[in-house]
C-alpha cells in the first residue's frame, strides 16, 4: 500500500525530501540523538555529585560537561522538540493540508538545525567551554577557551527556529481546509501557533546578542564588558528577553498535546475549548513582558524588580485554567489507561509541582533565598522534563500508529512511563530540600550537610535513564516487529486520524471537508 | 476491535498509577520539616513563615486537583465501548471562578513578597559599613578603619550590618543561606545588602553566580561574635606576636585554600608541599628551582611563568597584600614539606 | 505575451501563493526589524549614558559621505518600485534596466563604505579595545557601536544586491510579466526595509548633537 | 496584489519628498536646537520610514495584517527599550565608604 514512507527510498530522498512529514522524522532522529547525548552529560553530572569531593572527573571536565548538558538539551532538543517534529508532522495534516507553506525554507530549517549543532560540538574539541547555557559576561567573554564556537552554533540554531516559527504562522493562517475556521481548529494547531508567535518575535533579539557576544570575544566591542564602559545587566536584559519566551516555546506545543491526549483518551470533546485556546495565546503574549524574574538578584533596580514580580504572577493564571479544563474534560469521559495518557496524566502531576514551585520564585522575598540554588533547578527540570518531555514522548506513541502504521506495546510502553514517572521524582524532588537548605546551582563540589540528598538524586537519575532507554527499546520493538495498525487506533476525532496511517504523500485523497468542532463526538 | 482488546489490562493499570500518585503525594509531607537552615535573623523567620504558607497552600490545592482527576480516573474507567459521555463542555461560570481565584492568591503572594522584600531592602541607619571584594575563587573584606581580613566576615551580633561589594573581575553572587539574603556583586559597580544577625556563630557564604573552575570552592564563613569581642578584634593587630610561618599560615587559610592543597594534591592548583627547592617545568619560559622570589613573583603575578599543563586562571595578587604578608606566606609556603 | 507560471502543488492557485509568500516576507521583515532593533536599543541606552562619547565621536564622521549614502539608497528604492511598475506594464526592457540602476547605486553604496572603513581604519578609529586613536580619549564605545551596526547593515546591503542579480538574470530570460511580478514584489520589500534601516541609522550616527 | 499598479507620478513626487527631507535632516542637524535635535530628526526619519512603507512597498494598498505584524515588531522593540531602561534609571547608584 503506497505511503510516504515507502514512495521512494534512499538516503538521497530523505535528505532532499520536501514532504512535511518526512522532514518530521529526521527532526526526530536527530532530536531523539542529541536528546540521549544530553542524557549521558547529565548522568555523568549527577554521579559525579554522588559524594563530596572529585567521584570521576576534575573541575574544569564537571563544568563543561555541566555546560554542553545545558546547551543541547534547550537549543537540540527542547527548542526544536514538539514543534519541529509534531508541528511539522501534524499541522497540515491536522488542518487537512498537503503541507507546510514553504517546504523547501523547512527543510532549510532542518539543515540550520543541523549545522548549528555541529559547530557547537566543535567546541568540544577547540578548548571547550564551562560559562553554562546562559553565557553571562564578562565570564564569557574572559575565557580562552572554544565558547565561541558554542554562541556561533545557538545563533544558526536560532534562525532554524524563526524559519519554522514563520513557516507554520502562514500555514495556519493560509493553508487550513475549507470550512475550517480558527475556533474549529484542534487545540495542538493553537499551541503550535502560539508557539510560532513567539519563536518569530523572540529569537532575533537572541540572534543580535550572541552576535555582539561573538564581535565582544573576536574584537572585544566592549557593549557588555564592564571594563570598557559596557554593562552585563545589559547583556542578561537581552538575553532574558530571548530565554524566557522561549520556555513558552518549550512548553506551549506540549500543553498542545496534552489537550489532545485528554480529549481522546477520555472519549470526550475537551472541556473549555475556547478557554484553553485563548490562554495559549494569552501566555505567548505576557511571556514577553516578565523576564526580569531571572535577574531579581543581579543588581537589577527594587522598582524593575516590583514591575517583573507582578507581571509574573498574572502568566500563572492562564496556565492555572489549562490544568483546570484538562482535568475537567476527565469528568463523565469514558478513559482508557493506554500510554500516552499515563504520560498526560504524569504531565499534570508533575506540571503542578513545577507551576507552583515556580509562583515561589516570582515572589520577590522568596526568590532572594533560592536564586540560583538547586530549588531553580528543581523547578525548571519539573516544568521542562515533566513539562516538555512527557508530552513529546507521550505523542510519540501517541502518533506512532499514524507515523509508521504499526502499533507499539502497551507492556513496554507502561513499564517505561513507570520507571520514568518515579526515577524523575526520586531525582528532582529531593533538590528541592537541597535548593532550601542553601546548595548554589552549578557546583562541582558541595558540603558535607547535602550529600544525603544528592545521592538519592543520584539513585533516581539510574532509574530515570532506565526510563527513556527502555522507551527507546520500545520504539525500536514496534519498528520492527509491531503489529499492522489501524487508521484510527484510538478513535481520535481530529482530521489526521480520518488519512490512513501511515498517510500517503499528499495526506488525504481528497480535500476534506471541516463542519464540525476538532474533538466533537 | 483493538482498543476492546486491551480493556482487561485497564483496570490494572488504573489502580497501579494510582497507588503511585498517592505514595508520590506523601513525599513532600515526609521531608518537609528540615527544609530550612535555622534562621540567624529577623528577616528570615518571616521569609521562612512566607514558604511554609505557601507550600501548605500549594500541597493543598495540589491535593485537591490530583485528588480530583485520581477520582476521576477511578469513576470514570472505560467499561464497555459505547459508554455514553459528558455533553457540557463549557461553563462560564466555572472557567470564571478558577481564572479569579488563583489570580488573587498570586497577588496576594506578591504583596507579602513585595513588602518583605521592600524591608529587606530599606538600608539600616547608621549601620556598621564593610567593604566586600569578590574575586575569582575567594572573597575578603575591608572595615572603615583600614583593617583587612580574608578568613571569615567578622560581625557583632544585633547590629545592622551594610556590606558594600564589588568584584575585582567577573560576576559574583554574595549568598549566606541562614540570612536569607543574596546579591549578585559586578565588576565596575557597588551592589549592597543589609543584615542583622541575632544570633552568634559561624555561617556559611557561598558565591551563587558561576564565576569558572574555582566557582564551587568560593567559600567563606560569617563569623557573628558578641559586640566586646568584635571591638577587641577590630582593634587588635591581627598578627601581633605571630611568628612569620603563622602569619602565613592565617593569609594562606583565609586567600588560598580555594585552588591550592596544603599537600602535594592538585586541585585547582599545584599542591604546595615540597615546592620550595623544587625544579619547576613551565609551558613557555625554560625552568628554574623554586626559591623565594619565583615564589613572590608567582603569587604578586602568576601570568608571568605558567607551570607546564596547568591553565593561567590564578588572579593577581599584587596590592592585595601588606608587606608583612607577603613574607609570611613565602615562609609558610617553604616551611609546607610533602607528607612521608 | 503573459508568461504562465504554475503555482507550487499545495496551492490552490498563483494568488494564493503569492499571499502566503507576501505573508512570509513580512513576517521574515519583522524578524529583521526585531534583530537590528536590539542594536538601536543598545544604542539608545549607551547614548543616555555616555553623550559625551558618542558626541565626539560622531566629530570623526563625515557627513557629507553619508548623506550621498542616503541620497543613493533612496534612489535605489525608486528605481527598485518602478522595475516592478514597469513589469506590470510590461515594459520589460525598462524594468531590466531600473533593476541594473538599483544593483548600481547598490555598488555605490558599497563603494563608499569601503572608503569610509578603511579611512577609521587607518586613523585608528577601531572598535572597544583597538580603538588607538592618538590625541582623544578612548571613543572605543562609540565606534563598537558604529561598525556593529554599520557592519549588520552592509552585510544586508550584499546579500540584497546579490538578490538583485538574481532577479536581473531571470528579468533578462522574461521570467517577469504583469501576470506574475511576485519575487520583484518579494525582493523589493527586502531593499526597501535595508533603505528604511538606513534611514534611521545616518542622523542617529551621523549627526548626533 | 500584483493586480494593483501604483502610478509613476506617485513614485516621483515620494522620491522628490524623501530626497528634501534628507536635505532637511542634515540642515536641521547643523543648528543646536539642544534636546529637541533628536526629537526633529527621529521625527522626519520616521516621516521618511512611513512614505517608504506606504509607497514603496505598497502597505498603503496592500492587506492591512501586514501592516500590523510591522507594528507589533516594532511594539516589542519599543518594550525591550522600555523595561531595560527602567531598571536602568532606578538603579541606586551606592558608593564606596573608603
Amino acid at each position: 500500500m503506497k505511503n510516504y514512507l515507502n514512495e521512494k527510498t534512499g538516503l538521497w530522498s530523505w535528505l532532499s525530501t520536501l514532504d512535511h512529514k518526512r522532514i518530521g522524522l529526521l527532526y526526530l532522529f536527530s532530536v531523539l540523538t542529541f536528546f540521549f547525548i544530553g542524557g549521558i552529560f547529565a548522568l555523568l553530572l549527577r554521579l559525579e555529585l554522588f559524594t563530596v569531593g572529585e567521584t570521576i572527573m576534575g573541575p574544569e571536565a564537571y563544568n563543561q560537561i555541566m555546560t554542553l548538558h545545558g546547551v543541547m538539551m534547550v537549543f537540540m532538543v527542547i527548542i526544536p522538540g514538539v514543534p519541529a517534529i509534531f508541528g511539522n508532522f501534524f499541522l497540515p495534516l491536522q488542518i487537512g493540508a498537503k503541507d507546510v507553506a514553504f517546504p523547501r525554507l523547512n527543510l532549510l530549517s532542518w539543515y540550520l538545525l543541523m549545522t548549528g549543532a555541529l559547530v557547537a560540538i566543535v567546541s568540544v574539541v577547540t578548548g571547550g567551554v564551562d560559562t553554562g547555557w546562559t553565557f553571562y559576561t564578562p565570564y564569557s567573554i574572559r575565557t580562552d577557551n572554544g565558547t565561541i564556537w558554542v554562541v556561533v552554533g545557538a545563533f544558526i540554531m536560532g534562525f532554524s527556529s524563526i524559519l519554522t516559527g514563520l513557516n507554520f504562522i502562514v500555514t495556519v493562517h493560509k493553508l487550513r481546509a475549507p470550512g475550517m475556521g480558527f475556533f474549529k481548529m484542534p487545540l495542538f494547531v493553537w499551541g503550535i501557533y502560539s508557539t510560532a508567535v513567539i519563536q518569530v518575535l523572540a529569537t532575533p533579539v537572541l540572534a543580535i546578542t550572541l552576535l555582539l557576544l561573538t564581535l565582544e570575544r573576536m574584537f572585544g566591542i566592549g557593549i557588555f564588558d564592564p571594563k570598557l564602559g559596557g554593562d552585563p545587566v545589559l547583556f542578561q536584559h537581552f538575553f532574558w528577553f530571548y530565554s524566557h519566551p522561549a520556555v513558552y516555546i518549550m512548553i506551549l506545543p506540549a500543553m498542545g498535546i496534552v489537550s489532545e491526549l485528554m480529549a481522546t483518551f477520555s472519549r470526550n470533546n475537551i472541556f473549555g475549548y475556547k478557554a484553553i485556546a485563548f490562554s495559549s495565546v494569552g501566555i505567548a503574549l505576557v511571556s514577553f513582558f516578565v523576564w526580569g524574574h531571572h535577574m531579581f538578584v543581579s543588581g537589577q533596580s527594587d522598582a524593575a524588580n516590583f514591575l517583573f514580580s507582578i507581571i509574573t504572577m498574572l502568566v500563572g493564571v492562564p496556565t492555572a485554567i489549562k490544568v483546570f479544563n484538562w482535568v475537567s474534560t476527565m469528568y463523565k469521559g469514558s478513559l482508557s489507561f493506554e500510554t500516552p495518557f499515563l504520560y498526560a496524566l504524569g504531565f499534570i502531576f508533575v506540571f503542578l509541582i513545577g507551576g507552583m514551585t515556580g509562583i515561589v520564585l516570582a515572589t520577590l522575598a522568596l526568590d532572594v533565598h533560592v536564586h540560583d540554588t538547586y530549588y531553580v533547578v528543581a523547578h525548571f527540570h519539573y516544568v521542562m522534563v515533566g513539562g516538555t518531555l512527557f508530552p513529546l514522548v507521550g505523542a510519540i506513541f501517541y502518533w506512532f500508529p499514524k507515523m509508521f502504521g504499526k502499533m507499539y506495546s502497551e507492556l513496554l510502553g507502561r513499564t517505561a512511563f513507570a520507571l520514568i514517572f518515579l526515577g524523575f521524582n526520586v531525582t528532582f524532588f529531593p533538590l528541592f530540600f537541597a535548593g532550601t537548605q542553601g546548595m548554589p546551582r552549578r557546583y562541582y563540589d558541595y558540603i558535607k550537610p547535602y550529600e544525603t540528598l544528592n545521592q538519592i538524586s543520584t539513585v533516581g537519575s539510574w532509574l530515570i535513564s532506565a526510563g527513556f532507554l527502555l522507551v527507546l527499546i520500545a520504539i525500536i520493538h514496534s519498528l520492527l516487529k509491531g503489529k499492522k495498525a489501524p487508521d484510527n487506533p484510538w478513535d481520535g476525532r481530529t482530521l489526521e486520524w480520518q488519512t490512513q496511517s501511515p498517510p500517503i504523500h499528499e495526506n488525504f485523497e481528497k480535500q476534506p471537508e471541516v463542519t464540525r468542532g476538532p474533538y466533537e463526538r | 476491535m483493538f482498543a476492546h482488546s486491551c480493556m482487561g489490562a485497564n483496570k490494572k493499570t488504573g489502580t497501579a498509577m494510582i497507588y503511585i500518585f498517592i505514595f508520590l503525594l506523601l513525599l513532600p509531607l515526609s521531608a518537609f520539616s528540615s527544609a530550612f537552615p535555622s534562621p540567624a535573623t529577623p528577616i528570615s523567620t518571616e521569609v521562612d513563615q512566607m514558604y511554609y504558607f505557601i507550600h501548605v497552600l500549594s500541597l493543598g490545592c495540589g491535593l485537591l486537583i490530583v485528588g480530583a482527576f485520581i477520582l476521576f480516573a477511578v469513576l470514570y474507567r472505560r467499561k464497555n465501548n459505547s459508554q455514553a459521555t459528558a455533553t457540557v463542555h463549557h461553563n462560564a461560570w466555572l472557567e470564571w471562578t478558577w481564572s479569579i481565584i488563583p489570580f488573587f492568591i498570586f497577588m496576594f503572594m506578591f504583596a507579602w513578597g513585595w513588602l518583605v522584600y521592600d524591608k529587606m531592602r530599606t538600608p539600616y541607619k547608621n549601620a556598621l559599613e564593610i567593604h566586600v571584594y569578590g574575586q575569582m575563587w575567594n572573597w575578603d573584606y575591608v572595615y572603615k578603619n583600614g583593617r583587612k581580613t580574608a578568613e571569615a566576615l567578622y560581625v557583632p551580633v544585633n547590629t545592622p550590618v551594610k556590606l558594600i561589594m564589588t568584584s575585582r573581575d567577573v560576576i559574583h553572587s554574595f549568598y549566606v543561606p541562614a540570612f536569607r539574603i543574596k546579591q549578585d556583586v559586578l565588576p565596575n559597580r557597588y551592589t549592597a545588602l543589609w543584615f542583622k544577625a541575632t544570633r552568634k556563630g559561624l555561617f556559611n557564604i557561598f558565591c551563587t553566580e558561576y564565576c569558572g573552575t574555582g566557582h564551587y570552592s568560593m567559600l567563606s564563613k560569617v563569623h557573628v561574635m558578641s559586640l566586646e569581642d568584635w571591638e577587641k578584634w577590630i582593634s587588635t593587630d591581627p598578627y601581633e606576636g605571630l611568628s612569620m610561618v603563622e602569619i602565613g599560615q592565617k593569609v594562606f587559610r583565609g586567600r588560598c585554600t580555594a585552588c591550592h592543597q596544603t599537600t602535594t594534591q592538585k586541585m585547582i592548583g599545584p599542591g604546595l608541599a615540597g615546592i620550595f627547592g623544587s625544579v619547576r617545568h613551565f609551558e613557555e619560559q625554560d625552568s628554574l628551582t623554586a626559591d623565594e622570589n619565583y615564589i613572590r613573583e608567582s603569587i604578586l603575578n602568576p601570568s608571568v611563568r605558567i607551570v607546564k599543563d596547568f591553565p593561567d586562571q590564578m588572579t593577581p595578587f599584587a596590592g592585595l597584600l601588606q608587606e608583612e604578608e607577603m613574607t609570611g606566606l613565602v615562609e609558610y609556603i617553604k616551611s609546607l614539606k610533602p607528607e612521608k | 505575451m503573459n508568461v504562465k507560471h504554475h503555482a507550487a502543488h499545495h496551492f490552490r492557485d498563483a494568488s494564493h501563493e503569492a499571499s502566503a509568500s507576501k505573508l512570509g516576507l513580512w513576517i521574515f521583515l519583522c524578524t529583521e526589524i526585531l534583530m537590528f532593533g536590539g542594536l538601536f536599543v543598545a544604542y539608545a541606552i549607551y547614548h543616555n549614558q555616555y553623550p559625551e562619547i558618542f558626541l565626539a565621536g560622531s566629530k570623526f564622521l563625515d557627513w557629507k559621505l553619508g548623506s550621498l549614502n542616503t541620497l543613493v539608497l533612496l534612489l535605489s528604492s525608486f528605481t527598485m518600485a518602478l522595475s516592478i511598475y514597469y513589469a506590470q506594464k510590461e515594459k520589460l526592457t525598462y524594468s531590466t534596466m531600473c533593476l541594473w540602476i538599483t544593483f548600481l547605486c547598490g555598488v555605490i553604496f558599497m563603494v563608499v563604505k569601503y572608503f569610509e572603513y578603511s579611512h577609521k581604519i587607518h586613523d585608528g578609529l577601531l572598535p572597544g579595545e583597538l580603538f588607538s586613536h592618538a590625541g582623544s580619549e578612548n571613543l572605543g564605545l562609540y565606534f563598537s557601536f558604529y561598525f556593529s551596526m554599520t557592519g549588520l547593515h552592509g552585510s544586508h546591503v550584499l546579500a540584497g544586491l546579490a538578490l538583485i542579480f538574481w532577479l536581473i538574470i531571470r528579468s533578462h530570460k522574461k521570467h517577469f510579466g504583469p501576470g506574475y511580478v511576485l519575487p520583484l514584489e518579494c525582493v523589493g520589500l527586502f531593499w526597501h526595509l535595508v533603505d528604511l534601516i538606513w534611514i534611521y541609522l545616518f542622523p542617529l550616527l551621523y549627526l548626533v548633537e | 496584489m500584483s493586480d494593483h499598479i501604483v502610478p509613476f507620478k506617485t513614485y516621483f513626487n515620494v522620491i522628490l519628498v524623501l530626497i528634501a527631507l534628507t536635505v532637511v535632516t542634515v540642515l536641521v542637524s547643523l543648528v543646536d536646537f539642544g534636546v529637541f535635535n533628536l526629537i526633529i530628526s527621529m521625527g522626519i526619519a520616521t516621516f521618511k520610514a512611513a512614505l517608504v512603507l506606504m509607497y514603496f512597498m505598497h502597505l498603503k494598498y496592500d492587506d492591512k495584517s501586514y501592516l500590523v505584524i510591522f507594528l507589533v515588531g516594532v511594539f516589542f522593540l519599543a518594550i525591550i527599550f522600555l523595561f531595560s531602561s527602567f531598571d536602568i534609571i532606578t538603579r541606586v547608584v551606592e558608593k564606596s565608604v573608603l
